[in-house]
Formats: C-alpha cells, structure tokens, sequence
C-alpha cells in the first residue's frame, strides 16, 4: 500500500561533500524492498514536484529508512538542512525492487512472476552476482546486499563500486555484505577509471548483475551483459511528476509494448526502475 | 446543505472532478482516494488508435508549478473501453472520457465507439494539447476551427459534449462563444500554458519537447481571470481548472462562475487533494450558511 | 570578459535593466542600488497629461508573483522632463522611457517631447498595458493595430523605439513580426499576464479593477517560451523579462535569444536583484569561459 | 538609510489568541520612529511580498524592535512559528511617523516642516493628546506614548484603545505611558462599545489626536476631528508591494494635488502611513 506521509528525522550527517545520509522514521520501512524508493516533497511551496530517493538500507526492526542523497538543487538542498526530529514528507514505498524485477518476492524470497521458476534461495546460492554501483546510484545497492545475503554467500557477492575520488562514501557499510571493488576517475583508491575497468583489472565474472548510476555506465553494462550473456537488471531514472504510474512523465521505450500503455514505454515509476537491460531502449 | 451540481443536465453528487491526464482512469489513484467520492473521473486523453507519445524528459519543474510535454500518449480507445471503463464502472462516480485527435475524423471516431457505452457520462474534447504537433492545437486557438470540430462532433456524440478551450488565445471569450454557438454543451478551461525551460548549464530545453504545457498554482491567476470571462460571456456551464490546491482555490472558481472544478497537477504533490477539497467547500458551505452549492457559482461581486 | 550588449546601435554596458513601473525613475531605489552599475533604467510609463490610475487595492499577491492594476498612475510627460530626467541623467547608465497613451496621438505627443532630450537613449512603447480600459491593449492584441501605431511612431521618434509586447495574445510572433515589420528597433517582452483573484471570505475581488496583470517568476515559464518564440520570428534585437529573480533566470532568457533582460517585481522582493544578476552573470561568463555575453544570446540547443 | 537585512529573533511570545510579541535584533532600531513601520518577508517562496508591520517598541539602547501581530494568512502565520535565534528578513525602517507627519523630527523633538513653528516639546507640554488605537492598531501607540513622554506629561497622554473582548493585549505596557481608558465591544472591560464611546463616557477632550485602527474607527476619528477642529493624524494600511514609493500600489486619495504624484494620490508607504485626516479622503 502507498502511501503519503509526514514522517520524522531520526538523524542526518555528512559523509561526504554535498552527499548526505539521513534515515528517517516510518513504518513504510516494513514494506521497503531493495531498489525501491521513495518521493521526497520539498516544503518550501514554489518547489512542487517530488524527489524521488533510492532506499539505500532499512533497519533492523523495519521501522526506518536511510536514504543517501547528493545536493543537486533546491529539493535536496532543503532536505539537507533538516535535523533530526524535523518532518519530512514522502510517499513510498514506490517502484519494483530489483529482486522483483528478476520475478522474485524480496520480502519472502518467493516466485512473483510466471516466467520465474526457481525461488530466491535456489536462484542466488552458489551463483555469483555483481552489484555494481555508481556515484550516487551507489546506495541502493546497500539494502541490496544486505537482502541477498539472505539467500547466498557473502562473498558471491561482488559489490563493483565507481567514485569519482577518494571519498568512498558507503564502503565501510558495503563490506558488511559483500566483496568490495572499487574505481575512482582519479586513480586515488581502487581501479584507476570506471566499474567495467574494475571488472577487468580483478578478473571479476558474475551469472547476474544489478546496478544502477549515471546513463553510460548503464550502457556499458548493457553491452557488456549481453557480450556476457547474462541477465542484467538495471535501475533507471527520469524526471517524475506523479510517482505512482498516473502521468506518464518518467517513461523509457521498451523493446516490447509495454502492456500498460499498448505503445512502447513503460513507466520507470512503477514498472521499474529497475528493468533487465535488454528490454529497455537506452541508446 | 446540497453539494450537488449539474452540467447539461447531468446530475453530480459534488463539484469536484479530476484534470484531465492527472489521473490516469483512477486506478493509481485509487490505493489513496476512495473514487466513490468524486464528482466524476476524467480520464487522461484517448485517441482512435494508440499514441506513444513524445520522448523523455517529458516533464519538469517550474516555480509553482510544472511544465508536462507528455504528447498524450495513450493506448488507444479500443484497450481503453476493454479495460478503463469496466475499471470505473465499479464505482460511483460519474465517468467523463477526454478524447483527443489529429484530424476532426479521428476525434469522431472516438466519439462514436464512446456512443456505444452508456456508463461514459460526458466526453471532455481536447482541443487545446498544446503539445501535439499536428492539428489539435489550431482547433483550440481558431475560432472558426473551433465552431467547426464542435458542430461536427455534437452530430455524432451521444453523449453532452465539453469543450476544452486552451488559454492560448488573445480572447477566451471568442473561443467560449464560438463553442456554445456550434453546440457544445459545456466548457471546461483551462488546458495548460504554453511555457518553456533552459537548463543554463547544459544550455539545453528541460523538456525534450522544447515546450511544455505549464501547470499547478502558478497559473491559478490566470485560469480563474478566464473562468470568470468566460462565465460572462456564454450561459453554458464551466469546468474551471488550474492550479486547484485546496478547496480556498475551488471556491474561487466557482464564484468566479464555474459550476464544478478538476484538480490536477496538484493530484501529484497531494494523491488526497480531491477529497479535501471535497471536505473543504463542505466546510466552507457550513460556515457561511450557504444552502445550496449552485448559489456559490458566479457569485463574486 | 565583456558584458556589453547592444540594441539598435546602442551600447549598454552590461544587459541588466529595470522593468518599467517597478522601479520608479530611479530615485527609490537609488538608496539600495548604484544606479550607475545598470545597464539601463527604465522608467515608469509617463503620458502626456498626469494620470490619476485606479482605486485601490492596486496590488495583490499570488503564488509566486503579484497582480497590479496601477492603472498607469503618473505625473505627466512635463513634470517628468523636469524631475526624472535630471534626475538619471546624474548617472552613468542609459535612460529609456517607457511611453503609455490612450490614443496614437497621446503617444505621439509623447514621443516627440523625448525626442527634445537627447540623454533619453531609447523609448519603450507601451502598448501592452492590460490596467487600462480605453485604447492602449488593443494596440498589443492585435498585429494591425500594432503595426499601425508602430508606423506612426517611428515617424515622430527621434530615439530608437522598443516595441512592448502584450502576453496576452495566441501567437506571439504574429505581434513581434508585426512590429518589426513597421520599423520598430527592438522588442521588449514580455508585459504582464492578465490574471484574477477572488477574496473567497468577503466575495470580492482583491484588485479593484477585478482584473490585474500578473508578473514575478510564476509567469517565468511563458515569459522565456515567448522570448524564444519572437527570438525565431524576428531579427530586431529582444529585451527579456518576466519574473527574473537571480542570474540563473537572466542567463535562461539570454540563452532564449534575448539581448538583455529587465528585472521587474522582484525589485520589490530584494532591491537588490540588479545587482546581484549582473554579478551572477558575471560568474557564469568566468565558469563556462565566455568571452563576451553575446556569445550568449539564443546559445540554447 | 533603508535597508533590506536578516535580523535575528530576539523573543516571541503569543500575548492574546492569534496575537504575536516579537522582539528582533536589528540596527534599524536606532533610526526607528514611532509611526513608521517595517516590511517583514516570508521565507516560503510561494509568498513574495512584503508584510508591513508597525513599530511597536524600540529597546532602551535602541538595538531591538518589537512588533506585535495577527495572524491574518500565511506570512504571518509563518512568522508566528519563529523562536528565538530565528533569521527574519526584514526592510526598514519605512514610512515617515506620527510626529514627522506633524512637522516635528521625532528622534531630536525639533522642527521637520516649514509650516510648523515650534518644537515638540513647547507643542506637546501642557497640551492634551488623544492616542487612539483600535484592535491590532494599538502596537504602534505604544512607542508613541513612549515617546511623548519625552516632552509632556504622562498624565496627558489618553490613550484610548479598542479590543474586541478582554484580550487586552499591551495594557500594562501602554499604562506606563499614559492614562489608558479602554472600550472592548462586548463590554467586558471598560466602556461597552468602541474608543467613541470611550471618548464620551469619560467626558474626554484633547488638542491633537493620533490614531491607528480599522477604517471605520479613523472615519468616526476624522468626524470627530472635523466638529471639534483639532488635528488628527491617522496611520492608514494598504496593500503594499514595495515598501519605498516605487509601485504607486499603495495610494490614498488626497485632497490637494500630491507633491510627487501631481495627482490626487499619495503613497502610504512613504508619504504616509500617517497622514492628517483632513488631507486623505478616506469615504
Ligand atoms: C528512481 C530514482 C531514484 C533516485 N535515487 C537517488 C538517490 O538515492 N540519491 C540521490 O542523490 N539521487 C537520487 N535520484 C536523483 C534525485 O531524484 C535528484 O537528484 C533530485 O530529484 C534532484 O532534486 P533537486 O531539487 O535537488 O534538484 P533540481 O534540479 O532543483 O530539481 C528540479 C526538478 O528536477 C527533478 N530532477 C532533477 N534531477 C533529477 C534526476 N536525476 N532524476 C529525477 N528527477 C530529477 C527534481 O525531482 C525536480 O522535480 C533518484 C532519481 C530517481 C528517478
Ligand atoms: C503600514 C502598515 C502597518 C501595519 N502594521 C501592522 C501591525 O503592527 N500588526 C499587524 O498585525 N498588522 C499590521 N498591518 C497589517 C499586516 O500588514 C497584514 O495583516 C499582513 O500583511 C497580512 O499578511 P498575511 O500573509 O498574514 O495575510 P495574507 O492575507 O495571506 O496576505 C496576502 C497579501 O495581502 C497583504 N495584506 C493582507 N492584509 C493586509 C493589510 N491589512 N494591510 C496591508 N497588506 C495586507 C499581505 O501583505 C500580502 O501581500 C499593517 C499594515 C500596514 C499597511
Ligand atoms: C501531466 C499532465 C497531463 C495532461 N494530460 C491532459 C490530457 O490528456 N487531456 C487534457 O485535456 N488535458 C490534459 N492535461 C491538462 C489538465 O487536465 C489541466 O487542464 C491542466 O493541467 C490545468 O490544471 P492544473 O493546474 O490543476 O494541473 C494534462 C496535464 C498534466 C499536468
Ligand atoms: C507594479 C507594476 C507596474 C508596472 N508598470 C508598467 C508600466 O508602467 N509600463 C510597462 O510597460 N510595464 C509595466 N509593468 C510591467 C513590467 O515592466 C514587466 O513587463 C512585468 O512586470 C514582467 O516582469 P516581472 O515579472 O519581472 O515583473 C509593471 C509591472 C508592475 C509589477
Ligand atoms: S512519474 Fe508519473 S507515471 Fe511515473
Ligand atoms: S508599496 Fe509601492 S509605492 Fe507604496
């Protein structure tokens, strides 16, 4: 069940410059699946429109949302000057998941989908998978990783991770649930260049990807999957206006007709985000 | 007290209605409003055939308010009677279908396939999708073009037709009257602004479109100063439109002489809007001891 | 890094003016402002005879911007030869009156005792005012009677004339082709949308005249659209404006094809916004490596 | 010097239903007049212009305004939620004051105007003044009685005040400077009625009056003034957008041509608030 809310700020810290960490109380935590998000609305009246932000984990007791966030205007600005304590208002949770977009119930570990034939425990134990990470499409592999430890081996789960620096936000916290590879554009930490770099200097192959940051890292691991020929669920992203399906502001052209709209596209709002890459027309 | 309110003799239980492509066909609405409450649905935008629309961005924020350049996709009025209409048909509200088009054949092919199903109510004519290339927008900005898509599509509907003007104009009242002398049976305004926005960094258009249709309270001003011209100018009754937030806004446009109103971009920021503006008029009603809603329509002074 | 922009042959030392009838002749402002950092001052319409305006309320908020209906108030071309313009000419920036009328022949008057003071650099015809009831809109609305007025103008004007064009009108490049057409040097863009608001407690109209125009950045969308659209139709150079707050919505309507911009209400809001956009531009020009700021002018892909 | 500034809030406190005590730090404060006002901004930037609100008080060391308001709609309301430590922005000090509107300079008591003759203190000393405020017009009265304490006797500052009921917000601080004689409309403190009644009950009589309140009590205030031919200089309100005389939004239909105009209008902004009733016609 969506639902729109005023929750409260349980804390918010800096972790690196302009990338903030805030987890909020609420009981939409319970219903939060790994790659899901949620619509953050400003307060200040002249910014209407929601900000959608990726669960990046949920605590243990499913009673709170983290949500790790990069100052790019004036939505997020204002979100980063809240304290704990202070409201905030989303509406959640919203999207797929990305276990969901395999076929699988995230929160059972259940089949949700005909076409999938196996259960989450089955699919995942003893494959090797890569979570691959960039920039600020890093947090959502967080809950991710947490989730999938629950059905296969730690260190089958290879968490490939792209910075721009040595300001390796969230990597203390990945290590928890997987193997850690990191890249930065500035050769500092890790792979000198991006993930597919970081791939190939370790040696790195996986039966499965998941990933989610900018638009070229997402066509390269397009190109990569299906050279590959592996499964890769993608998360993307687009300008919404709804959130919730009702619109059709946030959608991608699909190699299918989607078959909500009869033409197409499909709704990066509730069909996705998260898509496997080859049924998405991403350039 | 009576919220009740009527258009071309067509009894609603409230004046509140959603805009237009706002709302899909209540589905996704309907995990946050109970639609049994709503004076009607109006459902996004239906071609004859399915429309995909423009490319992405299609959409993006403005002070106030938002600019949409969604090129009215839509899945065609066939899926759409096989699927929407027994969606809403479980419901009690009254069903208004939007209907737009390329040439006036297309619009009355929809409009007769609509003939066929006595739960449509009303059908709302887009003519004013300032986002649409081809033909639509000119039948929304030319009077006669409007006097001739209306005449044309009141031989053929079945239904009483609501003629939805675009703000586009030097005159709303030319457009308002050209309609009423073709026919139509009520008007409803306003559609969205014509309105652009420049990323100044990339030096590109936010939206791919180059422009979109603006909406939300920023336009407010300008819907309810139509509303009001347009309530002077033609004894048809007006949907009024743009930029509801609460019912402070819809009140507003009654007075200023519409006889219901559609919320619509503010479904976004608030999926319980409709409801409490509903709640609101109600409670505005009680507090100035007004009867009857309809002694509420027109009545600024 | 240079600033300058110029119109009609005329060099402003950066593209940053006042809108007319936001910022008097100067005089108020000049406490809160250098005047002799502006590109340009525009005045406040001055007529041929003192013009008494409308009853109050005059001015009424909206989301986002205001609505006014001043109605024009001023004190009269003589009085404003002999005040304003000694005044400004104190400072080292361009003085461009803007002229209102209610007949060809009030313009005219006008326009031919400007033409005596040679420190006015340009006149801004308003021919867009939607607070006055006789004449002066229609001029605005539509193209013939635009290029008419335009025609005669030029005939009596010694100064380059700008063309101030209404909003209020379906095609924007119809007008800004129109006036180009008859001679006029540059277009400004855009004047206020007309807009309404209802007091819904006292049933009322929170502007006097019932109607108002609408200006600050909720109308920015349309604003930037239109300079976009004329900047197509038109070779005469633009002056932009419409809800401008800061740099970054100075630079939109620079990269919409505009030559300069003006600030309007936001004056109100911070007194200091004329300022604060020059030197933003400035940054800008310094971050993206633009050597001169008509590299910037329609820059938009 | 007008400016526009962020100042600090000092101390707020809710004095009557609805009713606000504000007190802000502000260097404004050493060039405030009793009669002038302030343009207060909201933050929310759906709400654009400026809120005139009066000076209320000025601090001993001249560093702090007070301002006392209604919550009428939502720049109020917004400011009513300001605590201490708060930044309000503000624009000030506007408008010229009940004793420049006399001809008299009110922070050295001598002559401003060419057609007045004495200083304050041989106009004020031994005469009588009404200072009569109605409703949320009683805030500025307040620095007023203040300040003609300076060059009269207390006893010969009445101060008549208008509430609605026995929320009399600001009596204890009026009463320490001046004789307060209070009328509440539903009569349940002193005088049943309005400042009229008041007048009369207590069988008053001034030479000068200053006046602030709702339109119906400055036409019954000008009335007054006319029959008994006393000056009466009346603080007006108007929907303002500027502040500083530049958007003629603010005018007030004037018996003789105004100087700046050379119509029939002057601004309430800064040739008024506080005009000689007999100069404006007010219906
Ligand atoms: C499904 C999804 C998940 C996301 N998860 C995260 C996350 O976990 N952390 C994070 O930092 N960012 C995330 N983003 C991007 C985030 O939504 C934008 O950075 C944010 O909306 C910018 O808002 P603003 O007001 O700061 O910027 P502004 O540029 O002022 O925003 C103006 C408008 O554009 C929209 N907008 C701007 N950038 C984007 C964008 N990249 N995607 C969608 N809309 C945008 C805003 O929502 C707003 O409507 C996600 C986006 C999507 C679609
Ligand atoms: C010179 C002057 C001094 C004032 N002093 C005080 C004071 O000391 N205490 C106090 O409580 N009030 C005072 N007022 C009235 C006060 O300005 C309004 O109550 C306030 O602006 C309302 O703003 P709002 O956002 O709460 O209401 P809204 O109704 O939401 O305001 C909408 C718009 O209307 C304007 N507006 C609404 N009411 C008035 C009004 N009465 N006068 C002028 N503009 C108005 C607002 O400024 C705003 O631009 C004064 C007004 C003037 C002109
Ligand atoms: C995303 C979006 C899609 C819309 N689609 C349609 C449509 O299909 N047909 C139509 O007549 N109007 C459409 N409209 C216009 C609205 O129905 C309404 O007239 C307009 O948005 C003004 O109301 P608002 O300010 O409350 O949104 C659309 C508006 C938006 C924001
Ligand atoms: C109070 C006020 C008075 C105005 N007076 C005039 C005027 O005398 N002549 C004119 O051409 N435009 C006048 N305008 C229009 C502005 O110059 C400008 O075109 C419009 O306000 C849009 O810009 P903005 O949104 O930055 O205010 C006035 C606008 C306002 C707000
Ligand atoms: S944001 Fe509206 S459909 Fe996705
Ligand atoms: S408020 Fe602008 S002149 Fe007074």
């Amino acid at each position: 069940m969506k639902q729109k809310q005023t929750a409260v700020v349980a804390s918010q810290k800096e972790i690196a410059p302009q990338i903030f960490d805030m987890w909020i109380n609420t009981e939409l935590a319970a219903e939060a699946r790994p790659g899901q998000f949620v619509c953050v609305y400003p307060k200040d009246r002249s910014t209407l429109l929601p900000r959608p932000i990726s669960i990046c984990e949920v605590n243990g007791d499913k009673t709170a949302l983290r949500l790790v966030y990069r100052i790019a205007g004036q939505g997020t600005a204002e979100f980063a000057g809240y304290r704990a304590g202070d409201s905030i208002a989303i509406l959640g949770t919203l999207g797929n998941g990305f276990l969901e977009a395999v076929g699988i119930d995230s929160l059972t570990g259940s089949i949700v989908r005909d076409d999938v034939e196996i259960t989450a425990d089955k699919m995942f134990s003893g494959k090797q998978v890569f979570l691959m990470g960039g920039g600020i499409g890093i947090p959502p592999m967080l809950q991710l990783a947490k989730k999938l430890n629950q059905f296969m081996e730690k260190d089958r789960i290879q968490i490939i991770v792209g910075y721009r620096d040595a300001q390796t936000f969230l990597r203390e916290d990945l290590e928890r649930y997987g193997k850690v590879f990191i890249a930065t554009e500035d050769g500092s930490v890790g792979t000198k260049g991006n993930v597919m770099n970081a791939i190939a200097e370790n040696g790195l192959s996986a039966d499965k990807i998941f990933a989610c940051g900018p638009m070229p890292m997402l066509r390269a691991i397009k190109a990569y999957a299906q050279e590959k020929e592996i499964p890769a669920y993608i998360s993307l992203e687009e300008h919404m206006a709804c959130g919730v399906g009702a619109c059709l502001g946030c959608v991608v052209k699909t190699r299918e007709i989607d078959h909500h709209s009869h033409v197409h596209n499909a709704r990066i709002c509730t069909d996705g985000p998260v898509f496997e890459a080859k049924e998405v027309e991403i350039g | 007290m009576n919220m009740q309110t009527t258009i071309a003799g067509i009894p609603f239980k409230n004046p509140v209605m959603t805009a237009s492509g706002t709302f899909g066909s209540g589905m996704e609405y309907g995990e946050f409003v109970d639609l049994n409450q709503l004076g009607a649905v109006v459902t996004k935008g239906v071609a004859n055939v399915p429309w995909p629309g423009n490319p992405t961005p299609r959409v993006a924020e403005v002070y106030g308010g938002m600019l949409n350049a969604i090129g009215l996709q839509n899945p065609g009025i066939d899926v759409f009677l096989e699927r929407d209409i027994p969606f809403l048909k479980q419901y009690d509200t009254k069903i208004i279908v939007n209907v737009c088009g390329k040439t006036v054949e297309d619009y009355v092919d929809v409009v007769e396939k609509l003939g066929e199903e006595p739960a449509v109510a009303m059908l709302e004519i887009n003519v004013s999708c300032p986002n649409v290339k081809e033909g639509a927008i000119a039948f929304g900005q030319k009077a006669d073009a409007l006097y001739h898509i209306t005449q044309e599509l009141k031989k053929h509907a079945k239904q009483p037709i609501i003629m939805k003007l675009s703000p586009n104009v030097t005159d709303i009242t030319e457009m308002a009257k050209a309609a009423e002398a073709a026919g139509a049976d009520a008007l409803s305004l306003i559609n969205t602004i014509t309105g652009m926005k420049i990323d100044i960094h990339r030096r590109k258009f936010a939206i791919a479109n180059k422009t979109g249709g603006m909406s939300g309270p920023a336009i407010k001003p300008i819907a309810v100063r139509m509303v009001y011209q347009a309530a002077h100018a033609v004894k048809i009754p007006i949907i009024g439109m743009g930029g509801i937030a609460n019912a402070e806004d819809a009140i507003e446009f009654i007075l200023a002489g519409a006889s219901a109103v559609s919320v619509g971009a503010m479904n976004f920021v608030n999926p319980y809007t409709t409801i409490e503006v509903i709640k609101g008029i109600e409670a505005y009603m009680e507090r100035y001891h007004v009867e009857n809603l309809t002694d509420l329509i027109g009545a600024v002074e």
